[in-house]
């Protein structure tokens, strides 16, 4: 028992922060009146020649042979740098190509390729995902978008976003990412995956969490270094106590958000039957973690804190759009209840 | 103990109902900067028309001279009928003018207020710097006294509409070396003159409204300062006592609608699991909740009202008010969230609206003294609890 | 319009807060067992001589002819200082028994004579109220009770104690309190007030929620008093911003009550169409206040908040007892959400 | 990143499990003191003689020196079996004992050790005083040498199980004039000493576990002194070093099944509106967020091991844990409040144990420092947070 990444595991972490860090700079979107076009087809294909679309898809399926501990803590490295959740497209579509034995789809996807973006269904509409999909969608990214992944409790499909009826785009409350609506009406997909062969619903659950956290680890992290610089009657503000029991209170969720991670990693990949449990345990944890982390953020750094002249309102409105992805609080909240007691 | 109004009241309450309803503009204010100034000077004019513009104004100086209930039923009217709001006629007929009628001197009067009232200009503030935010008393715009002017220099910041207004009340240091709060004068500023710099600052909301004002040796006269030189803090604080607890109504108004209008969206709109969102009730309790909070704001005004009424002078209860009016519209704005559920990704559309103001909630528990800095003044003032 | 106290209602304040202080101090409480006889027949008859138990019925039913504003003003009196609920059950029996045209019933309620407990309905019981009674019912102050109090929103009546079938006593969340259980089954009434009548519910919907201000405001000011003396790390406490912003938040809260409370004594007893609105608001803000406060000082007050020896447990545990007293938060806010939109 | 245990480590569990099963007491704790002690002794007598006493104190004094994952799971199968609690045994077994291993001197250990893993003796603490409580450092109680005596002086306050304890960790000041932290001595004090006066203090909860402890010119030999004179405040920090992060494991699984039998509570309770707790969305959300919330108590608890197990030594994370256990056990009986609705009232029946809990959940964020220090322990510690 050892809940701790490895040293092999650490450095996955440790690359792809730096990696991050030097490509892809926050201060980047900063102005950027909307980032859809952030990841360039070259850079998905930069980010593919790493690895890491196909880091948790076993060798046999032309992965890196990693398993969901390597790929999560990825996705929170990817999340603390407010990367486009279009990667977990990727990801999630190249091992449902794979798993549906579309090998060529899939290397495609792997080597970056093909744009997957992520859509989800609108609130209030009925949603039929199966061979065919029926239902109104939201769609994240649209832009340049080659597929669309949705999926559900049931299963997850990979279909063309062409194939969809779109409408205008929306403004998206995080203005990095773009939005848009669809209809489908029976829309045959190009290939679809039951929820008993893998999971792919709960598997994006576990990603999105995990990219929440980056934004809970990130947003503490800033307010802590600014509470440590900026100076108010006469001293820092981390020495006021409101300001300090702020981050101690991030801080907190950090800690909890992160141990759940690595704990539903394992649970969930054994397929013990704990791994639901802590599946819907840890979306709903990230989610309050992202959201108070990011909304305290902005009251810590004052009124700097609401201009577009600091990144720090870009993971307030991130943590709003993840939220939405594979379940909201109400949803895995709701399941977490009916799921029998677990050791 | 009451709630009633005298016949005149009533009387006056009818007035006011009839004048608006007949006069009040039937467009919607234009979003764009000019052509909001605009709007906002012809409104300006029409109520001064009318005979209701300055109506916590003194007579003696252009005003309607109305008692606090009389404000009181105007601002209620006023609000209930959606009428404009203040926008950028907010800092000349609520804080510049008021400032000028109580500390400034006959010549300042009779130049700067008739224009304010008659919707001729629009004024803006220059207080907050940088480095100084929630200690506004440490700021270090200087300005030094060369013959009959001051020479300015240094930054201001959080200046609302400043690419619009022609005015502009600043707060610079007069004497460097004096305590903090001694060495500060209240300068009245014109906006074009030479040696500044305007940069709006884009927030989060997607709104400019807010600036950064930068003065290079701004020469300014001396006798545009208000209230006597290195006197600035005393005349700020000077402000407050126009705030006869009425400035409270329009936001509490405002507050009832946006609940209202919340409930009426939940009767309406359907989760994700298919059911109305006023079904579930985690969301219904959560309403209930703020509906009655937000009704205890329209108690907590009327006993402000009341109270200042009585000692003729605001207490520390108004920062109870500011605070507990924030975090409620905060509060508010994320179970709006909640019930739109994934429809918060767009801005746009019928929802659109609600993930709106929630980005624009983030200014309520910052501007005007953050959360922290409301409870430090109900804990030290009106608790009386060391510093 | 003038929402404050005015100087005849002022003094009702003061002359309550001084005779209180001085005949019922709440150190008394402490170390007994069991209060119930706290209020002897002989401290109700002189609290009656005070006028207090008819203070807010008409002249015309031998009352002091004040309205609900002064009762309310009482009530938050009795609230702060820690004294029994059956003094509310005096209030409104008497009240009920005038109305009812029981001008002797009526009599010697106000004389203090009788006691009066309280009875709650039995979660999850079905009750019914009107000429006579079925149900599972709490009573509260059992002990040399006489008569019985029972409302809802359909109306209100008075029983002999003796004439339900009660069990044994229970010990209560407030150790100054007894609580006995009781099941009726058609037991006839002495006397029944349809609530189109008299709203008595709704009445001591108020008057409780003054009782909870009055715990509130105590709580706040014990605290307050508490951390200007109480010193740690060479300060006193109530220097720290954690200390001080608790207080800031107490003091808000009671704020927000005491207007409401005004307000809706105002509304209620004109009968305006606000006053249900009012009511149910007042009520539920009044149990989170009451709540919030008296929690939060216990952790103001340290260590010794958690002992006997200081008296700030007694206002927790009151104000749980009280919460359930004429409808918890639930049903007020349940209640609220149906009520049309108010001015 | 693995949760697996080892081939041997699962034996292990299996034989920890069977002794379990076959020898804890069929009876519950007896609630009166005099009983509980003996109750508490005759089970650590039978740990003892199971050879399963100390399980984290070395195998040179008498302890089984289990690693942390033997502890931890012994631990958790102990949780899981429902026997007994630590109650009176906990200071001597998880502080006292602990830091004479590793502060006491030979005669020290040989003298206390034996008699805490056999069952013999009860330890408790005095720490805090009434002005020195979050600041325990300004600890008052005067020890001035006399002889080879030490003559003390003063109180103690908090200190659970008094009246039937043998011996007492006491922290006590050798010299007034040192800087706060270096004036202090640990000592071992006998209960029965002369000029020792025990006054029980009665909790809000109705227990009266916790005392006031007075010395009137106690007289305690130097060779009680543990660690060196004026070493005290090291001596008590080092208590901290036995706590590998299994610390937490007990309450973490008593605040699982808290939970888990909330929610049963709430599947068969009914609201005063007639349908069951579980089915109000509220309630649900609530208990649902609280289970995810324990849920990931688990998590932190082996991180924390995890850490722990690397580094060697318990980081400033503890307090993380601690904070979260407290505040989200309060939070655990509230919505119990709730669920069971009016009969909060009563401490008795069914339903009684949950207003119990909620008023015995007022001890977890004030004892073992309160929520406010953790917070400054967290922001300072932890995140470097100026104080």
């Amino acid at each position: 028992m050892d809940l701790l990444p490895t040293q092999e595991q650490q450095q996955i972490i440790d690359t792809a922060a730096s990696f991050l860090a030097n490509e892809f700079p926050i201060n980047q979107l900063l102005g950027a009146p909307n980032s859809d076009t952030r990841i360039s087809r070259e850079h998905l294909q930069k980010i593919a020649q790493l690895g890491w679309l196909g880091i948790g898809l076993p060798e046999e399926l032309q992965g890196v042979g990693y398993g969901l501990s390597e790929e999560a803590l990825l996705f929170v490295e990817l999340g603390r740098n407010l990367m486009p959740p279009s990667l977990l497209g990727s990801v999630l579509g190249g091992r449902l190509a794979g798993l549906c034995g579309e090998h060529e789809r899939m290397r495609s996807l792997l080597d970056g390729d093909i744009k997957v973006a992520l859509a989800i269904s609108h609130p209030g509409s009925e949603t039929k995902i199966g061979k065919s999909i029926s239902g109104e969608f939201l769609i994240y990214e649209p832009h340049e978008a080659d597929l669309l992944l949705v999926a559900d409790e049931g299963g997850a499909a990979l279909l063309p976003l062409k194939s969809m009826q779109t409408t205008e785009d929306d403004r998206c409350i995080d203005e990095t990412l773009g939005v848009s609506s669809a209809i489908a009406k029976n829309v045959p997909v190009l290939c679809y995956l039951p929820a008993e062969n893998d999971h792919l619903f709960l598997r994006g659950t576990i990603l999105v969490s995990a990219m929440l956290l980056g934004i809970a680890e990130a947003t503490l992290a800033r307010s802590v270094d600014y509470a440590k610089q900026r100076e108010q009657f006469g001293k820092v503000i981390g020495s006021f106590q409101a300001i300090k029991h702020y981050c101690a209170e991030m801080a907190v969720r950090c800690e909890s958000v992160r141990s759940m991670l690595y704990h539903t990693s394992i649970t969930f990949q054994a397929q013990s039957p704990a791994g639901v449990f802590d599946a819907c345990s840890l979306k709903a944890l990230a989610i309050e973690a992202a959201q108070y982390n990011a909304n305290t953020a902005i009251q810590i750094h004052g009124g700097m804190g609401f201009t577009r002249e600091m990144d720090i309102h870009l993971f307030v409105k991130r943590a709003q759009v993840l939220g939405t992805l594979f379940g909201g609080e109400r949803y895995h909240l709701r399941r977490l209840l009916c799921e029998p007691v677990v050791d | 103990m009451n709630l009633d109004f005298t016949p005149q009241q009533l009387q006056f309450r009818e007035q006011v109902r009839d004048w608006l309803q007949a006069h009040k503009p039937s467009e919607p204010r234009p979003d764009d900067g000019a052509e909001g100034r605009a709007f906002d000077l012809a409104w300006q004019k029409t109520l001064y028309t009318g005979g209701w513009a300055g109506i916590n104004w003194p007579k003696a100086y252009g005003g309607q001279g109305f008692d606090t209930f009389q404000q009181l039923i105007f601002l209620m009217e006023y609000a209930k009928s959606g009428a404009p709001g203040d926008h950028y006629r907010f800092n000349g007929l609520n804080l510049a003018g008021p400032t000028i009628i109580a500390c400034g001197d006959e010549e300042q009067r009779k130049t700067h207020l008739p224009p304010i009232l008659k919707g001729d200009v629009i004024w803006c503030q220059g207080f907050s710097e940088p480095s100084a935010g929630s200690d506004l008393a440490s700021l270090k715009t200087r300005a030094i006294v060369d013959g009959d002017e001051l020479i300015v220099t240094g930054s201001k910041i959080w200046t609302s509409w400043a690419r619009f207004a022609d005015w502009q009340q600043l707060l610079v240091r007069t004497d460097a070396d004096a305590p903090k709060h001694a060495g500060i004068s209240w300068v009245i500023n014109r906006m074009d003159n030479p040696g500044m710099e305007i940069r709006p600052i884009h927030d989060m909301a997607g709104g400019s409204d807010l600036h950064e004002v930068f003065y290079d040796e701004v020469r300014i006269p001396l006798k545009n300062i208000v209230g006597g030189i290195n006197n600035g803090w005393r005349v700020s604080m000077a402000q407050l006592s126009f705030e006869r607890g009425t400035a409270f109504m329009p936001s509490q108004i405002e507050t009832q609608k946006t609940i209202e209008e919340l409930i009426e969206l939940a009767r309406n709109t359907r989760l994700d699991d298919g059911r109305l969102a006023i079904d579930d009730d985690h969301i219904a309790f959560q309403l209930a909740k703020l509906r009655a909070e937000t009704r205890s704001l329209l108690a907590m005004t009327l006993l402000g009202i009341s109270r200042n009424e009585r000692s003729g002078m605001p207490g520390p209860e108004g920062s109870m008010l500011k605070l507990f009016q924030s975090e409620l519209y905060k509060r508010i704005t994320t179970v709006a969230l909640d019930i739109v559920g994934a429809d918060r990704a767009r801005l746009s559309g019928l929802t659109g609206r609600w993930p709106q103001a929630f980005l624009g909630s983030f200014a309520n528990t910052l501007g005007g003294g953050t959360s922290e800095v409301m409870r430090n003044i109900i804990g030290e003032r009106y608790l009386g609890l060391p510093k």
